[in-house]
């Protein structure tokens, strides 16, 4: 308990302490045109999280030096960054925007932001859910069939590792709107992995668990419901991040075509006008973002796990 | 009219109606990312051009390369981008058609800011390695332009080397690993200070050539034509606000793109030190698009053998018929006459 | 799938002319496993004779508890999934009541030693599913409620009644064979098979499961022809009708255990017939040195350990 | 045995009877200006290939009707495609070049593409293993040592997501060559998921094991080098081929930047010419690569699984 | 970290003055697990005394056989578990030779039941490995081909010289505690622990590894101090030279075994002592009621299904 404010405590505030005398007194060498308040603003955004998370783990009794760590390491990153862009200017201009200007960003574009945010998540989400579930019943069924298994596990080798967006021409002339053909890249992204784990999953299932099943006189449509799809459930579950992975890569690509809006547009957009002070910001966005979903999916994995 | 004439006239004289049809139809136009390309186009959005003139128009965003492929697959109306996919897509049989230009050249060739050597003859890109922006068709006519005066483009002479990312080039280029790089206009304006600087353009060495233009669909040209020219007569007067209001458009520019002011300035008007290079003319300029179909063939991009003419697919009676009837309501203004005389040195 | 198998309406049992439920016929069977070495060269695998099951013959008439006995790999679990159906013999044929065996069917219920129930059901769900599957595949016609009410019926008899919301992982070794069993009663059906159900469970256990196997079987309205395999003598004495001991895919030894019901562990110490059959088992295990696959003792310095793997270990 | 070459089999040779037929007979509503015979080699391949595949499954005495159920879909396709592109033109003109066109490319243009296999393939291997190895082996580290589990693992969780293209002009700074960004774009996209799968499989190490290890008073290095590798070994094997696919994907994304060769290279130039029957010609070389490296994976994996 | 373990050469033992090498006192040695809910909170495990393991004193001189016997759940694998330093006392102290334990050290070696070898490497690396370890750690001073050499000589000796390329999976699972077994012997500990080392074989191997425990035992250069934890009352009475009994994480009998060796199973027909205590034990296993998890039989209808379950079970 003493530990979780020891030294490793001190030696973080003390950090963070040089970072906001940097950031306030040190003579800028860079032309910034915008105030640094949204920086501190940020960086006791960072603060905060990390009191509040030391403060869950004394709660819970547990320690961890994880969250002293990070925060080191931040705030040396934060230092390192901000000296040498800002302050001394011996970082390659345009690629090392000043963090000032970065988090500047995301005060004067917050409605843009928010409104990417939502609109990158829901495509996310759509495809991410329709993926999974895809991939899911598509795996079981065929993995379950002997003759569907022979016949379609090869043909979803060669196709997975092929880019979804090489796909991309062909699915904005089948489909409706450019949404969908967004929304299918993603989906695309999450279906093979899911389909090839769930058909090797299925193929392999116990042969206790199958003989089991078979004693009980179960036939294929309650097998697949009722045995097989609770059965691998918890792998579903588990792979539920990785998965997640996949389509975030996939949101980057899906959302050159057709979207109007959406954090992969904004950092390819930013990286059209070779505006990066806009793409850290939007990877710093992407980042947020994703940890937030991940948080999310971690509870989904926690909450319908009954049994291991 | 003309040139509509001859495209379809032989076959199917009957089907000269369409010209007196479909105003006041919603057409549905793509356009890709942010930018500020379609500067004309924006204004007249944003100032209300369109709906004065009568135009139903919706913006869609799309990739540059997916545009067509909705084009032709009838899900789009028209686009704002892209000669080269207009090219491709001909050449290969598919029903795209020009009818109005969007920007005029706008490639600018950057170096080191030690780069020292004259830049005035093909013989001086001798040895260079040189890094190309793929999309950039200044590069694909700067490539012809050397293959024409005698250098081996396939590494003899000069390398090229293709990036999709403009600023990896460019950092390859501070790196030494380039000697020069292609890239759109206004690049080299943010690299000012990076140690970058614009050395030459493209247009210096092969004269003017189309970049994007204004693409629309077979079924669009054959049922919305008159909601066609009512989009050009608004997108020209864009053109107008454009040239002669900077402090009106600047502030629609920033707002639309979510860039810097000094950046939009640059781009647009250019500034003390930066020349910007681009022009975004509606002008469907049919000549330089023809020579530009040409150009793909010579670099190989198109087949050389190619059944498809590109004269059958550059419309310019919608871009006349708009800017006969600003003649007419301006009868004085100057631009709408440096227009007029242009159309016939660009497309007769 | 079980044409032999009469559908019957819960609790009350049609009796099929000629009033043989429950008979298991087992005629010269035989069972060799497609073994990967084999899948090159079929016809090999009989010439070496590494047939799991060799011409068995054995008839189980209705309502006899038989306990299959003898060493690991010597074919007891191959032989019940024969009758189970989850086999098909090589040669030979299985029947129960005159008719061959197809498939696994529902007048036939298996306790397993491991993975007998569905982790992901509580105690009561894994048994309402085995009833369920009864009486749906079966047509018996049983409401929802009626399937629960028989299902929380026969988790109250194993004495499970109170964790019968718990997930299988949440129970022990002993309460999950409970759980299992209660299944397979409460599937009503005519044979139940069990493979060392209390193979993995500690000796105080396994003896309160055996006091329990033997009273259920006892009190049920009619005696369930069952199939026991074990490993353990004792286990067969006090629960055997008849005992068959089991040697490299023969029956070697088929003996009727003559020891008056209820029986306890007393039975060793005072009556000489279970004495005398636990004696002679006892050599047939210890004496009956071939076969064996844990060789080499100390001493015999690196002799005696077998070229051949048991069969499974070679498996890819 | 039989059944090897019953109906389905007559049946897969009447399509490819058909195919050949309308190939060669049904008269071209679309301008296509090179020869079918390229197309007809590649049909033969396939055939060939077929019937080894079947010569090899009556070797082992194997069953399977996956190879004819394949097969009969592909006739099918092609005549489909044939058809529809060609014979009948009522396919989009350009997204769907003729088969003719398509073969043709192979043999037209077969020294530039075998030029971009191999370049692609050594890039592809070059990031794949590197990931791979940086991933295990830095993914034991942080799993074992509970300190820097906690501070990384967090910390791999928001940057996994975040596609590794954005950090393109970063990677080109920092690296020496543009091969080497373009490596290391690979290397990122396989480093992650197995560092992050790594780690969970280290610290979740079984107790028992753990236990075993301690009692022989084995330290750090014997620990990570003689029980964790090896423990993680099977994992890392099985995981092989979901890791290749991610490197296949990025692929095309690493050779966006500075490459003048390879697979990705040769579809995303066609793509922006759109010339589809490059495109396709490229997708299908893919295909046959994936299909490739995935046999050579397997074989990898069987080959050093020497324990289950 | 063995501070009291004398460092060795291989093969030449240097008693340690005082003479006592491998004593081991376990002084009044309480262990509570921290549970899932006792992380809320810490101090209430205590009120309700979970630990499992209740202020137990145990003193095992140099060179004894003890075998510790008890109910599952009694708490014998957390007493080995404290005794090879896998786990720390909550109170009290566990001594070797007078020092206390800090840690798993290579003057103990420990047979598990399960996972006691290392799956990828071979029977006989299993055993260089331990051997290699030993060696290192202690200083000895072995060359690679020495080692090789010890580890097959102790292969040899449990039957396993044949076997020796063979990886864990390709062996029975009496197999594999031969080779276990080999690994703990060429180790060259001074304490060996074993924690129910035949649980999960057969009789008949069972029976045989036993023979081979009690060969090995006898015939090294000096007995060694074995600690044997089982729940087979007869494979106690068998091997050892003393048994305790377990109960609720208490010693609650603690017994001489006074029955010359070389024993074989006639003991308990002919040995009054062996057949006395043997009674005494499975009186003590079977009337042995409450904390028993296996309550319910039939008739008691729901009755007696205890309300917690086993620690393990409750854990994430
Ligand atoms: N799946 C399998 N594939 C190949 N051979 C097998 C397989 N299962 C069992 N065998 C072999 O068949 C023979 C009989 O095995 P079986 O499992 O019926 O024995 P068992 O008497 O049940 O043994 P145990 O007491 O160990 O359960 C053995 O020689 C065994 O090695
Ligand atoms: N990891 C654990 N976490 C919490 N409680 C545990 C843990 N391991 C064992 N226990 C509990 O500690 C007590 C003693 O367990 P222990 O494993 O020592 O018993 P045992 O005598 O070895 O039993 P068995 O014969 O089943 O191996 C039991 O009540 C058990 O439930
Ligand atoms: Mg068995
Ligand atoms: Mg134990």
């Amino acid at each position: 308990m003493r530990r979780l404010f020891g030294k490793e405590f001190a030696f973080a505030h003390v950090l963070l302490a040089s970072l906001v005398l940097v950031v306030t007194c040190m003579p800028n060498q860079r032309m910034v045109t915008v105030s640094y308040y949204p920086l501190l603003a940020g960086l006791a955004v960072i603060e905060v999280l990390y009191l509040l998370r030391l403060a869950a783990l004394r709660r819970r009794g547990a320690f961890s030096t994880g969250p002293t760590d990070i925060v080191v390491l931040v705030w040396a990153l934060f230092i390192a960054w901000d000296v040498c862009a800002t302050k001394l200017d011996i970082a390659p201009t345009v690629i090392v925007p000043a963090p000032e200007a970065v988090f500047n960003v995301f005060f004067a574009q917050a409605d843009v932001i928010g409104a990417d945010i939502v609109s990158s998540v829901t495509l996310l989400v759509m495809g991410y859910v329709g993926g999974l579930a895809l991939g899911v019943v598509l795996g079981i069924v065929c993995g379950w069939i002997p003759r569907l298994r022979a016949m379609f596990f090869p043909i979803a080798n060669v196709l997975a590792p092929i880019p979804p967006t090489v796909f991309a021409p062909y699915l904005i002339v089948l489909l409706p709107t450019f949404r969908t053909a967004s929304c299918f890249i993603i989906l695309l992204g999450v279906f093979w992995p899911q389909f090839l784990n769930m058909v090797v999953r299925t193929s392999s299932l116990d042969a206790q668990l199958l003989d089991n099943a078979r004693t009980l006189g179960v036939r294929t449509f309650t097998m697949i419901t009722r045995i097989i799809l609770p059965y691998v459930l918890p792998e579903v579950l588990k792979g539920l991040r990785v998965s997640l992975t996949t389509a975030f890569l996939m949101l980057t690509f899906a959302e050159m075509l057709g979207a109007s809006s959406g954090i992969g547009y904004f950092i390819s957009n930013a990286n059209n006008y070779a505006n990066y002070t806009n793409v850290v910001a939007g990877i710093i966005v992407c980042g947020v973002v994703v940890t937030v979903l991940s948080f999310a999916t971690a509870w989904v994995q926690r909450r319908f796990t009954t049994w291991r | 009219p003309q040139a509509q004439m001859k495209d379809d006239g032989a076959a199917d004289e009957a089907s000269q109606d369409y010209l007196t049809q479909g105003k006041g139809e919603h057409l549905v136009c793509g356009v890709t990312g942010k930018l500020i390309k379609i500067a004309p186009a924006i204004v007249a959005d944003k100032l209300g051009y369109f709906e004065e003139e009568g135009c139903d128009v919706e913006f869609q965003q799309i990739a540059l390369n997916d545009a067509m492929t909705a084009l032709t697959s009838n899900q789009l109306d028209m686009d704002l981008f892209g000669v080269v996919p207009a090219c491709t897509y001909v050449s290969q049989g598919a029903k795209a058609y020009i009818f109005g230009g969007t920007i005029l050249n706008g490639s600018e060739i950057c170096a080191l800011d030690s780069f020292d050597r004259e830049l005035k003859a093909a013989e001086d890109f001798k040895g260079l390695r040189i890094g190309v922006n793929r999309p950039e068709t200044g590069q694909m006519v700067f490539k012809e332009w050397l293959q024409e005066e005698g250098l081996d483009i396939d590494g003899g002479d000069v390398t090229f080397t293709y990036f999709d990312n403009d600023q990896g080039g460019f950092e390859a280029v501070k790196k030494g690993e380039f000697d020069l790089y292609i890239a759109n206009n206004a690049q080299g304006f943010v690299q000012r200070g990076n140690g970058i600087k614009v050395v030459a353009t493209v247009k210096q060495y092969a004269g003017d050539y189309p970049c994007c233009r204004q693409n629309c669909s077979d079924q669009a040209l054959h049922e919305k034509y008159l909601s066609l020219v009512d989009f050009e007569t608004a997108l020209l007067r864009g053109y107008k606000t454009y040239k002669q209001e900077p402090d009106t458009v600047i502030p629609l520019l920033v707002d639309y793109s979510g860039q810097e002011e000094g950046y939009v300035r640059a781009a647009m008007y250019g500034t003390d030190d930066y020349d910007n290079v681009m022009d975004p003319s509606p002008d469907p300029n049919r000549n330089a698009v023809l020579k530009f179909y040409d150009t793909l063939k010579n670099i190989g991009e198109i087949d050389k053998a190619t059944v498809y003419s590109m004269d059958d697919y550059v419309v310019t009676s919608i871009y006349r018929t708009a800017l006969d009837t600003l003649l007419e309501r301006e009868p004085d203004e100057q631009l709408w006459k440096d227009l007029d005389q242009a159309y016939a040195k660009n497309n007769e | 799938m079980d044409a032999g198998a009469p559908a019957s309406a819960f609790g009350v049992r049609k009796r099929k002319r000629g009033g043989r439920v429950g008979k298991i016929d087992i005629e010269d069977v035989s069972f060799a496993y497609e073994d990967v070495a084999a899948g090159s060269r079929p016809s090999a695998a009989g010439a070496a004779d590494d047939r799991a099951l060799r011409d068995v013959a054995l008839e189980v008439p209705d309502g006899q508890f038989l306990c299959v006995i003898g060493h690991s790999g010597s074919g007891k679990t191959t032989l019940l999934r024969l009758v189970a159906g989850l086999s098909r013999p090589s040669a030979g044929t299985v029947r129960i009541d005159g008719a061959p065996v197809e498939g696994p069917g529902l007048d036939r219920a298996v306790v397993f030693q491991n993975y007998a129930l569905f982790p992901w059901m509580s105690a009561l769900r894994n048994v309402e599913f085995g009833v369920e599957q009864a009486n749906k595949e079966l047509r018996r016609g049983l409401t929802k409620a009626q399937v629960s009410a028989v299902a929380r019926d026969y988790l109250d008899r194993v004495g499970m009644g109170a964790a019968a919301g718990r997930y299988p992982y949440q129970l022990s070794g002993g309460m999950r064979q409970r759980v299992a069993i209660a299944r397979a009663l409460a599937m009503d059906a005519d044979i139940l098979l069990f493979d060392e159900p209390f193979g993995a469970l500690d000796v105080k256990t396994r003896c309160s499961l055996q006091k329990l196997v033997d009273a259920l079987w006892r009190s049920g309205e009619r005696r369930k022809t069952v199939v026991f395999v074990t490993h353990d003598i004792n286990e067969a004495i006090l629960l055997a009708d008849r005992v068959v001991f089991m040697r490299r895919g023969e029956v070697v030894a088929d003996r009727a255990v003559d020891v008056p019901r209820p029986r306890s562990s007393a039975i060793f110490a005072h009556d000489a017939c279970a004495r005398a059959l636990k004696d002679e088992l006892t050599d047939l295990f210890y004496l009956d040195g071939e076969g064996d696959e844990e060789g080499g003792a100390f001493g015999e310095a690196g002799a005696g350990v077998p070229g051949a793997l048991p069969g499974k270990a070679v498996l890819p």
